[in-house]
């Protein structure tokens, strides 16, 4: 093995990253700084399984909405069932991209056992997409609409 | 039979049922909670919705999103599993009203069912015998003395809205009773929300002896003999096995005859089990569950029936598959309960399974939801997997059930898997016939 | 009972063995190559032994070693499983010399059955139907002339030593056969060092049947009915079921009358195998296996007999469990051979297992031999593990083996998961009797 | 293949990446500084459910001998038997640790099947170690002697 002062390999760094792995319990880390990057990781099997488990049954999801599931700029879905964009057929929408929206504003319409609900915004500021169509399904925690 | 079935539940029983499903060809609706979107049970199944976050209450206990979720896939009938809202009345009455099928009894037979006074009630009229006690809950402590002397000390105090070995106290002379009895309605009170109690005569270490039955809407009503549930910690039963050990074929026979005479009075549709204790050659009925059981599998392996199909075949408006001549009991089954658990002190335990290599071979079942990379979610309860072995007889399963044991690698949560071993190997369990107690009061000179 | 069994062979089958002796109570002994030290057979036993390089014959085939290594474990006896030395009559013999147990026929039924002339002769005797065919082996062209016409063209010129599907020919005319005549002796000289060769009426797209059976050595003599192995590829079976569809119970009566008065007159002792085509609604005997079959695990599942233990038991002197009222076969069971080969070419594929999870469930074995980061050596066959299912009927349980083939998990290795799919999901396989010639000559159209 | 004297991969630097790995028990590592980049990563799960595996029943082995499996300076069983290192009972061993051997010399006899085989040696000089007793059982390829 190498001795100390002729070590290539800057083991340090990698151990402090590798404690930083450990302690957040994370797969991988990666780190980068002036010319040196560094990425470690550990217990490749549970990605892996699962990416294969996956294969045959995604879970529905929209592509596009999939990015967005833990994002804070986000107003998801409070409850499970069909999501209206407007108060009637025929009718505005509630909200259209661009618009500004306010808290608590109605923002769509999900009906859950012949039941509407007015679903309240969250969110203060402009929408910038909306990632459901009218009368479409949704489920717990579906991205409804990103606010800025 | 039903083109879409959405599955209320979560964990093995899921699964369990999804491969039912399957095999029927009918399409699965999983639902999970957010903590459960890796779980197995949503990789499996046709189509999944996400009804709530973590808590039971908002998820897996909510009504509303799952009759949501089924209007939103187009699912025709609910499998409710065991736990959660398998035994909920008026969930099974919701779920009916809103024009689909709850894969159960009638609503009727859980309400009644679910009321433990009442239950034993109706089955003493139904000529099921019962264990001597109040008649209907006691309004006061005057009354629980005097009752309590009819009977004889020690009697057990139970909230009626109790179950599964919760709300429950011995109580063994009339100074007991004044201690107690308010402090037992108050438990009730606040576990369950009614205060109602009653009592028993308290039998000191039974066995735990339940039968399996089904009947359709044909008026077939058929009984797959009964299992021994007697090993249990706590009142929760830790492993279990079909046929039961030590009981003369003519007790079980007259058994059986009362159960499905009891049975066919009420009606009763669907699968249910009468639980009942058993000492000196007498049968005491306890509880009837109008769901299936989580040791449902072993009756499946000597009988050869699959009782998730036929429930779901009889739900769905279907004569059973067979009639009792068919019931032709062959060979011995047990079931270990997997828990991820502290082999010490039995608290839950979590975490992620690193690596899981199953038992198998010739008579081995492995009824899991666990896969190598599934971190184990800490909200739920603590089953991970049920190890069924099927041998020629009792000590062929033993034998089966230590080497599968043996077999088994579950890496980054602690089981009890080295607590099976200890009962399977010691000479109490192997000669059979332990009571209700034995476990408990031996656990810790297992070696 | 013996108190230690050395298992001469390696893989699933030599998995399934430990598991039987470690029931029964028997130590065992693993036997393994240099390129098996990871295996999970060596893993699973008491103790291992490594008897040979990675060569076959220098270490599965090499008896010497297997010999030496009960020499130096103290194992009473061999369980050669199939394959290898399972049919060596010569190497049965010497472990009796030796002291030592072969787990299996008398050395001089192998012997008997292993040429397929004799054996022929033998089963015609004794009132078993085989197909017309000469009468011994062939001296000459002229022989072979005389007797292709007497029979009929076309003919099966086979070799006496061949086996397995290797080392015959059809024979269609008086041209061909002055063409191959001399090729086909030739080519059974350097394939199995013996150029005799036999003539046989060919009959086209014929069924493949088998039937189990075991005796004792009390004069018990039992068959476990049959096996329908008709799914093959290039004379390997890819899958079984058990009962054969479509063939009378009358029928099946009277050849399973026929096969145990021939095997009660042979004095039979273990488990053996006669193998039949079947075509218009008869029966003709090809050849016996006086072995463990590959597929045996059927038979277990619809018979609920452990063949493996009572194999062991019959060859430790012990009688039979069971005699033939308690065989009432129940449900039906398929076998799907899950070989490591590719799909296009059916090149046989090695590699390490990164990720495997078996499929499971009610009705669902499988069994194997990888695990999750095992290296499959290329030297040895390439069948990596078995999935047997069984249901109430044969549609259940065609859905039960599609499900279940859905839930395997293999990374690492290429199988040949989808074309079991394909054959199950075919309508001509649900309709149940294919052809031996069906799989090949649908193989490329099947979707 | 690159020639020895010029090598244009850095082995060193790679070995001492692999070395942190292992100890780290990591499974995958990158590194880069400067112009270098290096990435290394292992087969966790394979090393992971093989110890698993072989903790409840270990192949029989000698902790004393198993380093040398692969080592060409020994001479291993060529066969399964019964070891012995003398003749008979009481004789002179055929050969003692400090000991020159020739090739082809009898160096331990292997009982099979009532059997004596001579084992002869494989290899030249002086013998370090002898790792098997008298009358021990040995399987194939089992370290016999170290040979310097």
């Amino acid at each position: 093995m190498a001795t100390k002062d002729t070590n290539i390999i800057d083991k340090k760094a990698i151990k402090e990253l590798v404690d930083i792995l450990d302690e957040m319990k994370l797969t991988e880390v990666s780190y980068q700084k002036g010319d040196m990057a560094i990425s470690v990781s550990k217990g490749a099997i549970a990605t892996k399984i699962q990416q294969e488990i996956s294969q045959s049954n995604e879970p529905d999801s929209n592509n596009s909405d999939t990015d967005y599931k833990n994002d804070p700029r986000v107003i998801t879905s409070p409850m499970v069932g069909t999501v209206y964009l407007q108060a009637e057929p025929g009718a505005n929408k509630f909200v259209n991209e661009g618009d500004q929206v306010r808290k608590k504003q109605t923002v769509v319409i999900i009906e859950a056992m012949k039941t509407m609900n007015p679903i309240e915004s969250t969110l203060q500021g402009k929408v910038l997409k909306i990632f459901v169509e009218n009368e479409e399904a949704v489920e717990f925690g579906q991205p409804i609409m990103l606010v800025e | 039979m039903f083109k879409k079935i959405l599955i209320a539940n979560r964990g093995e029983i899921a699964v369990r049922i999804n491969r039912a499903c399957q095999e029927l060809g009918v399409a699965t609706v999983a639902v999970y909670s957010q903590a459960d979107s890796e779980s197995m049970h949503v990789r499996i199944a046709d189509e999944s919705v996400c009804i709530g976050p973590n808590q039971v209450n908002k998820s897996y206990l909510n009504t509303h999103a799952l009759i949501a979720a089924c209007e939103i896939t187009g699912a025709e009938a609910i499998h409710p599993g065991y736990g959660f809202l398998s035994e909920n009345a008026s969930f099974a009455k919701m779920v009916s009203d809103h024009g689909l099928t709850f894969i159960g009894p009638k609503y009727e037979h859980i309400e009644k069912m679910g009321d433990k006074i009442q239950a034993k009630k109706i089955m003493q009229k139904l000529g099921v015998p019962t264990i001597p006690g109040s008649e209907g809950k006691i309004e006061n402590l005057s009354d629980a003395l005097k009752i309590g002397n009819e009977i004889g000390f020690p009697i057990l105090l139970k909230a009626a809205a109790g179950g599964g070995g919760r709300g429950m106290k011995v109580i063994n002379s009339e100074k007991e009773m004044n201690e107690n009895f308010s402090i037992v309605r108050q438990e009730a009170l606040s576990f369950f929300g009614n205060d109602d109690v009653y009592i028993e005569k308290f039998i000191d270490a039974p066995r735990h002896i339940e039968v399996q039955v089904i009947g359709d809407a044909f008026g077939n009503f058929v009984h797959l003999h009964e299992r021994d549930c007697s090993v249990q910690r706590r009142n929760q039963k830790v492993i279990e096995e079909a046929t039961a050990p030590g009981i003369s074929p003519e007790d079980k026979a007259q058994l059986f005859e009362t159960v499905i005479s009891a049975i066919k009075e009420m009606g009763y549709l669907g699968l249910g089990t009468l639980e009942f204790l058993y000492h000196k050659g007498k049968f005491y009925f306890m509880e009837m569950n109008t769901r299936l059981q989580v040791e449902h599998p072993i009756t499946e392996m000597i009988t050869r029936i699959d009782l998730v199909r036929e429930q779901i075949s009889v739900a769905a408006g279907e004569p059973l598959s067979f009639d009792q001549s068919k019931i032709n009991p062959l060979g011995h089954s047990i079931e270990c309960r997997i828990n991820a658990e502290d082999p010490q002190t039995f608290k839950p335990s979590a975490g992620t399974i690193n690596l899981f290599h199953p038992p198998a071979g010739n008579g081995v079942r492995f009824d899991t939801f666990i896969y190598s990379g599934y971190k184990v979610p800490h909200y739920y309860d603590n089953l991970l997997a049920k190890l069924i072995v099927t041998g020629r007889d009792r000590e062929h399963a033993i034998r089966r059930a230590l080497r599968s044991l043996d077999e088994i690698i579950i890496e980054g949560t602690v089981t009890n898997i080295e607590l099976h071993k200890k009962i399977l190997s010691s000479e109490e369990f192997k000669k059979g016939s332990v009571s209700i107690k034995w476990l408990e009061e031996n656990i810790s000179s297992l070696t």
